[in-house]
């Protein structure tokens, strides 16, 4: 797959790093982010920054970038030492960030996130047609079709992430820095990523990757440095390291939770006995065509399908976050229109939303009230849950899912993407449903996590819960779910028993519809 | 947190009183006179109750992300209605005359507030222009109410609300107080507080979360109307009439800022009742120390400007950190943005 | 959206559909409302009064608000980045007492209009620089404004002063004739504005970050965007309108006076607020403000029409027309539910 | 057209721009107007400024295409009508001005002034002080400790009538303003400053408010005090209001300069006169007096506000 010349490569000691940090240190009131960690970067490399959640990889980019002051340690760049005092700076200076969490603005159009700050100008004024059309061709070389003069808040989630990257590889940068892209991308988009940066570590830029998906960083990166903690624990070349030490240097001891992930919990048996949940010709018009959908007790069903093929849209309507159209919805065989998620909540209904920054994360409260808060919502305001129960909430589901900082009364904005993600999963387990909907939940969670979270899935799903399971990562649609539904351009078009279905059968499901298409037409 | 801000506000708050006592020495003076207590400060907790009232509710309504423009409006409806019941009634002085006149007002402003509710959470207007809407009209119907006159009334036990004394103390303060008091264990003692918080930061979130968003907005503009009835009530019994015109004007001006010095953000979000409270006095403090330091009533403007700048530079932790020399180590966002 | 692996053929599909469920933009709706709803205000009120629906009413509508229209502009800068500007009535009144006394004092009148001008840009400065550098929030940094530039007012007199200057005079009596119907120079300088503001919102750098702090600040920062430089600029623009409108206000009255233009804020925040932005900011235009001066206007124009309503009819019909215009708008840009 | 008595009809069209509502005394002004105007059967366009000059400048431009008869209006400061006054004149439409004065260059913009000489007042009530500083000086001290309660700073009545009743105290020098704020015309204002003003001085004898309201605020806070109004602190205020009068007549007033909102009738008369081409003079002074606690007594039963 590797096509550039070793030279380039392997820059090792001939060339000089673009960008080195040395002994880096940030502090946070008294969390400690940063303790004395060193990055060198290479230009011509794909660098992976590694490590669990909250290790201090977002921080060490925002330090880098100048979005945080650095409290102690020296930046060099291009072998002299310079800081950046503001991310304008350090964009000024060629370095290109996509962030962790999709910074764009939602108001504006598609075009003008992309280029905002370089618009193309003529006679000193916009060019907005020479705008939409730079737009356009820069995201077609990422595969993207949308009509750049589109408002970026109309799209999903994954296409808003992809637009954020189409934004940052535009520019002729000398490093590239992308912080957990792929977190809500399927496979396919992965791969058109990673033909772009390819492209451009062969043209001598350096990026900078950070990822959970191991698989991902054996494919792509050349070098990687270690961060547990906030601390460095080591710089490796990824060739030279095998998986499993990587995952030792992450998380400082042996991963039993690795192993217990092959031997998963049993299918169970579904399709006995009267639905917890049926839809019934579901849909709503520009989003989902109607769409049936069978939920029995004690199963997962897992929802398969590309970007935009309506899993989020299907997700909302079960849980009357967004009304439909048409169809009907009986939960336990009451037909109920869910006229909102407070009506659903009242049902067992639980849905964590695929979109932690905008529907889930309450960031100025701490921690225990972003944890509590369906929970309390459900019992009214009235029934303040009692201070010992909250305790004791709040301890047990921080240790169970192994939430850092493990502080209750942190702010819920200081934490760091996947422990938010914890926090909001959490949120749900504490109300005990009967239906769990799970739109991304493990998007930006680290390994070790997502192991823990999809164990306590199929934990919770033997004990009766019934899980709605949806993932952009196939692999875990498949190992998680009882029965699989396939979806595609707003509809759903096939739907199975999981009995060793693999992610090829499900790549030709959705490929075989695409032609059936193409014929059709 | 926010109780660590409290420290501003009252540091400012201390810093007022002490110019009064520089140029008036006996600023703080308080004797007893005819069985309560008589004084500078006994007026400025006196005078503090109508801009605590509103800014009480106020800050719910801001915590959700809100405004509410109308409760000068409100707090006038409030005094036209109690003042033509007092004098529409049989026996004017009575006490029954009172507390009917006052309920039947009280009611009158919690319906006006769930009005803007409706307007706000039901309709989805902005909040500025929604209680924008009952600040033109309702100075209008107050006026209706009174026919534009000056109602003046008789009833000693209206007139109590304002002048009277309980405990040696001024009773508008301690009803104020009181609703203080009241608000702070409705909210901290049940996840009131909590969920209205969560509504004004990421309402999305909240909805998805099951908090019943439209309900507690709705709740807390009533619960601003209510508030502002009740200042409306206390500034009329102080000079036991009601100027349609005149009365409340501009003091949702007065209670926002009470609000802010107080350190409840207008983005929304955690508030602080406690600081709320100390923002009134200093509100209060600050009319009082016009008259008592003899600045000129041309200079008034000048000197209301000169101490909010300064006092929202006291509260500014940015300003704060430009005044100290900055510690290595210290924690420092460069932009101050947590993204 | 789809098509990482769709076939071309489903994009004709989409094409097709885009066609069939082709509205205008949600982002024009308030204004096309607003627009609508002014038409059906003035067409209703033509009806009933005579004399309405003469042009020159139309005309005059731009004259009387010519102020209003220059103060709603500046204001939409600052509310697009997520602010508020409660200060401006207060400049202006700051304004026409320094276009006054100045004058008085045998100023020429160039120097007077530049002094005026530079006093409101240099207030909006500060005021940005408040809110920018020191993290003071804009409502209460302008409250301050306000405070201070009514006291400055106070200051230089608390008497009315006159205009007599020539220039002034002449530019205020200055009129362009259309036919048989007239307008001021400043209803043309209004107008002017508005082009010009549209124009760098839409075409500008500075325009599109103005939009994008608006949408979200934090992420406009991290986008490198100059975010201190606009937030700063987005007051000082403002402040520039307010001077601007303060002068067009003094050539309107020809007078200085410390009692001017108290709580013309407010008309100045309702008219963009109506004109379809988002106080919350990164949403609305210049134009939707225009209008919304005008939708003001025009309520009042029809209160005085009427000329049966006493004192406190006026204020309780003009909420009314308000809540009323209000709703319909609301309904009318419901987003797609 | 003007002269001709009207439209073809033979009814006047008056269009009427007000101030606003902000007093009792403006109330009761506009209530006389509408009140006449209806008697007389003038068919009266009125409206509401709001205390905003903009607003009146907008509402006499609509009179103007309405092209009513003539156009009477209370200015709400006095310069700056010189733009729209001379379009009036322009389409032939005569205006009279009401309560306050407007300072133009050419006066010929308007026909006649009607209403009440601010400065006036305040020299009355400032004559009064002097031919009473002894009973005036409570303290007996030999000096008399004035506070004055300011109306609206800038505003035209609040300048006028603090300069008349400096120039008149200016006549014996055992007078002196102690302290003087504003009370913005309001009881509430006038209570709070009146308050302070006793805490932080007691040789206070005298208490010159600039209307009536602002006085019966200190009343209140005289008597919040422990102090006897009328007596221990001597007051003395203008406009006549009823409730003002009463507390004159109750003692606790000590003199009230008339100022007078009953302008219907004069301002009807006028017009017609104005219409029918008869030569009105420039100026029309109100018939004011003033009042002391016996002559108070006397008219209370009789006053229509
Ligand atoms: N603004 C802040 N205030 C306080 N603590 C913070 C702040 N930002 C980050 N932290 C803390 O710093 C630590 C490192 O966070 P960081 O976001 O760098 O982790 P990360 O490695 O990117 O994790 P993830 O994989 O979950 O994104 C965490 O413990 C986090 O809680
Ligand atoms: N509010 C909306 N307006 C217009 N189109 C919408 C809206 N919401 C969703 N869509 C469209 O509906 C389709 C289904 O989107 P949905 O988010 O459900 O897909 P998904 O399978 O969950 O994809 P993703 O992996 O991006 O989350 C997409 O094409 C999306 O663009
Ligand atoms: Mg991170
Ligand atoms: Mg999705």
């Amino acid at each position: 797959m590797r096509t550039q010349p070793d030279t380039v490569a392997r820059p090792e000691a001939q060339a000089q790093p673009v960008i080195e940090m040395r002994d880096i240190s940030i502090t946070f009131g008294a969390v400690r982010a940063l303790d004395g960690v060193s990055v060198r970067l290479f230009p011509g490399e794909v660098h992976a920054l590694m490590g669990e959640n909250g290790a201090g990889k977002s921080t060490l980019i925002k330090a880098l970038t100048g979005v945080y002051t650095i409290d102690a340690g020296t930046v060099l760049v291009g072998g002299e030492q310079h800081e950046f005092h503001s991310p304008a700076a350090s964009q000024a200076a060629g370095i290109s960030t996509v962030y962790q969490e999709v910074n764009l603005v939602p108001n504006l159009t598609v075009a003008e996130n992309m280029l905002l700050g370089r618009e193309p100008r003529r006679f000193g004024s916009i060019n907005v047609r020479e705008m939409n059309r730079r737009a356009r061709r820069t995201l077609l070389h990422l595969g993207i079709d949308i009509d750049p003069r589109t408002v970026l808040d109309e799209h999903p989630i994954a296409v808003q992430q992809l637009v954020a990257i189409a934004r940052a590889v535009d520019v002729e940068a000398k490093v590239l820095i992308l912080d957990e892209p792929t977190s809500s991308l399927d496979a396919d988009e992965v791969e058109k990523l990673f033909t772009v940066m390819r492209r451009l570590r062969d043209e001598g830029v350096a990026i900078v990757f950070v990822s959970h998906f191991l698989d991902q960083i054996y494919e792509i990166a050349d070098r990687m440095t270690i961060l547990r903690n906030g601390r460095l624990v080591e710089e490796r070349m990824v060739a030279d390291t095998t998986q499993l030490e990587l995952v030792r240097l992450m998380i400082g001891r042996e991963l039993e939770v690795l192993d217990r992930l092959d031997r998963e919990a049993p299918h169970t048996e579904s399709g006995s006995g009267t639905p917890l949940l049926k839809a019934v010709g579901l849909g709503r018009r520009n989003s989902l065509e109607a769409t049936d959908l069978e939920l029995f007790e004690g199963e997962v069903v897992g929802i398969a399908g590309l970007l935009g093929s309506g899993r989020t849209e299907l997700a909302r309507l079960l849980f009357g976050a967004d009304t439909a159209d048409s169809g009907e919805l009986a939960v336990r065989s009451h037909r109920r229109k869910l006229r909102s998620p407070r009506h659903a909540i009242d049902r067992n209904i639980a849905f964590s939303s695929e979109d932690r920054k905008a529907e889930g994360v309450v960031g100025d409260l701490t921690v225990a009230d972003n944890m509590l808060l369906a929970l309390q919502a459900s019992r009214g305001w009235l029934r303040p849950i009692p201070q010992a129960t909250r305790t004791r909430l709040v301890k047990d589901y921080i240790e169970a899912l192994d939430i850092r900082p493990a502080d209750p009364h942190a702010l819920m904005r200081h934490l760091s993407g996947g422990n938010q993600q914890k926090v909001l999963l959490a949120r749900w387990l504490i109300t005990e449903p009967e239906i769990l909907i799970l739109d991304e939940p493990t998007r930006g969670i680290d390994i070790g996590a997502k192991a823990q979270i999809q164990a306590k899935v199929a934990e919770l799903a033997a004990q009766g819960l019934s899980v709605v399971f949806i993932s952009a990562e196939l692999e875990e649609v498949l190992r998680l779910s009882d029965r699989l539904v396939v979806m595609r351009d707003r509809r759903k078009i096939h739907e199975q028993t999981n009995d060793d279905v693999s992610v090829r059968d499900v790549l030709e499901i959705i490929a075989g519809e695409a032609r059936e298409g193409e014929t059709r037409a | 947190m926010l109780r660590h801000q409290l420290l501003w506000p009252v540091l400012a708050l201390l810093v007022l009183l002490a110019v009064n006592v520089i140029a008036k020495p006996a600023f703080l003076d308080v004797r007893m006179q005819d069985g309560h207590l008589y004084g500078n400060v006994i007026d400025i907790m006196r005078n503090s109750a109508p801009v605590m009232l509103v800014a009480l509710g106020m800050t719910l309504v801001i915590a959700t992300r809100g405004i509410d423009l109308s409760v000068g409006a409100i707090a006038a409806i409030a005094a036209a209605v109690a003042c033509t019941r007092i004098i529409g009634a049989a026996d004017e002085a009575a006490l029954s005359t009172a507390v009917m006149a006052m309920t039947y007002a009280i009611v009158v402003c919690i319906v006006l507030g769930a009005w803007n509710g409706l307007l706000v959470s039901v309709l989805g207007i902005q909040p500025i222009i929604a209680t924008l809407i009952l600040m033109v009209a309702g100075r209008g119907i107050s006026m209706a109410i009174t026919d534009g006159q000056i109602t003046t009334v008789n009833n000693p036990w209206f007139s109590d609300l304002a002048s009277g004394f309980v405990l040696t103390l001024p009773l508008a303060f301690l009803v104020a107080v009181g609703m203080v008091v009241f608000t702070a264990l409705l909210t901290r003692r049940t996840a009131l507080g909590m969920l209205i918080e969560a509504v004004g930061i990421n309402p999305e979130a909240s909805r998805l979360a099951g908090v019943r968003a439209r309900t507690i907005i709705w709740t807390v503009y009533a619960f601003s109307g209510l508030c502002a009835g009740l200042a409306g009530l206390v500034i009329a019994a102080n000079t036991n009439s009601v100027n349609a015109n005149s009365l409340g004007l501009w003091i949702e001006l007065d209670a926002i800022l009470a609000v802010v010095i107080g350190g409840t953000s207008l983005m929304g979000g955690r508030f602080s009742l406690a600081g709320t409270f100390v923002g009134a006095l200093f509100i209060a403090a600050l009319a009082r120390t016009i008259p008592n330091i003899g600045i000129p009533s041309e200079v008034n403007y000048l000197f209301k400007a000169v101490v909010v700048i300064a006092v929202c530079l006291l509260q500014s932790p940015k300003a704060r950190a430009l005044l100290r020399v900055r510690r290595p180590g210290a924690p420092t966002l460069a932009n101050g943005v947590t993204a | 959206m789809s098509a990482i692996t769709v076939p071309p053929s489903s994009d004709r599909a989409s094409t097709w559909d885009r066609v069939r469920t082709y509205r205008p933009p949600n982002r024009y709706l308030p204004i096309i409302a607003t627009a609508a709803l002014f038409v059906g205000l003035f067409g209703v009120g033509g009806m009933r009064y005579d004399g309405l629906t003469d042009p020159q009413v139309l005309l005059s509508l731009l004259i009387d608000n010519a102020f209003l229209i220059v103060l709603g502009v500046g204001m939409t800068f600052v509310i697009l980045t997520g602010g508020i500007d409660l200060s401006v009535g207060s400049v202006v009144a700051l304004s026409t007492m320094i276009a006054a006394k100045t004058l008085e004092l045998g100023w020429s009148p160039y120097a007077s209009m530049a002094a005026v001008l530079a006093t409101g840009t240099l207030l909006g400065l500060l005021m940005g620089l408040l809110i920018h550098y020191f993290d003071i929030q804009p409502f209460i940094a302008t409250l301050a404004g306000l405070f201070l530039a009514r006291g400055i007012t106070y200051l230089i007199s608390v008497e009315s002063i006159s205009i007599k200057d020539p220039t002034f005079t002449e530019l205020a009596f200055r009129t362009v004739y259309l036919g048989d119907y007239y307008v001021r120079w400043t209803a043309i300088i209004a107008l002017a504005t508005v082009a010009v503001a549209a124009y760098v919102l839409a075409r500008t750098r500075f325009g599109r970050t103005v939009y994008a702090i608006g949408g979200n600040e934090a992420s406009a920062m991290l986008m490198g965007l100059r975010v201190a430089a606009t937030k700063v600029g987005v007051y000082v623009i403002s402040g520039f309108c307010a001077a601007l409108a303060g002068l067009l206000f003094s050539l309107y009255i020809l007078s200085g006076n410390s009692l001017h233009a108290i709580g013309m804020e407010l008309d100045a925040i309702a008219a963009v607020v109506i004109g379809g932005t988002l106080l919350t900011g990164g949403r609305g235009y210049v134009i939707g403000s225009l209008l919304g001066v005008l939708v003001l206007g025009i309520i009042k124009t029809l209160i005085s029409f009427d000329g049966t309503l006493s004192s406190y009819w006026i204020r309780i019909i003009t909420g009314v027309l308000l809540l009323a215009f209000v709703i319909v708008q609301r309904f009318a840009t419901r987003r797609r539910a | 057209e003007s002269g001709s008595g009207g439209d073809d009809d033979g009814t006047i069209t008056m269009g009427f721009a007000q101030v606003g509502a902000e007093s009792g005394w403006r109330t009761a002004n506009t209530k006389s107007i509408q009140e006449t105007a209806e008697a007389e059967g003038i068919d009266l366009k009125f409206t509401d400024a709001q205390g905003k000059q903009e607003n009146q400048i907008q509402a006499i431009r609509s009179y103007i295409q309405q092209k009513v008869d003539v156009i009477a209006f209370s200015p709400v400061v006095e310069t700056g009508f010189d733009a729209v006054l001379q379009e009036a004149k322009a389409a032939g439409i005569p205006v009279i001005l009401t309560d306050r004065a407007v300072d133009v260059e050419d006066t010929s913009l308007y026909e006649t002034f009607l209403g009440s000489d601010f400065v006036l007042e305040g020299e009355k009530a400032g004559e009064w002080l002097v031919e009473n500083a002894k009973e005036a000086d409570v303290d007996g001290d030999g000096t008399v400790n004035v506070v004055q309660l300011e109306g609206t700073t800038g505003a035209a009545p609040a300048i006028d009538r603090a300069e008349g009743f400096a120039d008149k105290i200016a006549a014996d020098d055992t007078i002196e303003v102690t302290a003087s704020q504003t009370g913005d015309f309001t009881r509430d204002g006038g209570k709070q400053v009146m308050e302070s003003f006793l805490q932080s001085d007691d040789s206070i004898d005298v208490v010159f408010a600039h209307n009536d309201d602002m006085g019966l605020g200190a009343i209140e806070a005289i008597e919040a005090a422990g102090l006897e109004p009328g007596k221990d602190i001597q007051i003395i205020t203008i406009d006549a209001v009823k409730d003002g009068m009463q507390a004159l007549a109750d003692g606790k007033i000590n003199y009230i300069v008339e100022c007078n909102p009953l302008l219907g009738p004069q301002l009807m008369d006028l017009a017609k006169k104005v219409l029918d081409g008869e030569e009105v003079p420039e100026r029309v002074v109100t018939e004011e007096s003033a009042f002391t606690q016996e002559q108070a007594k006397e008219v209370l039963p009789d006053r229509q506000y």
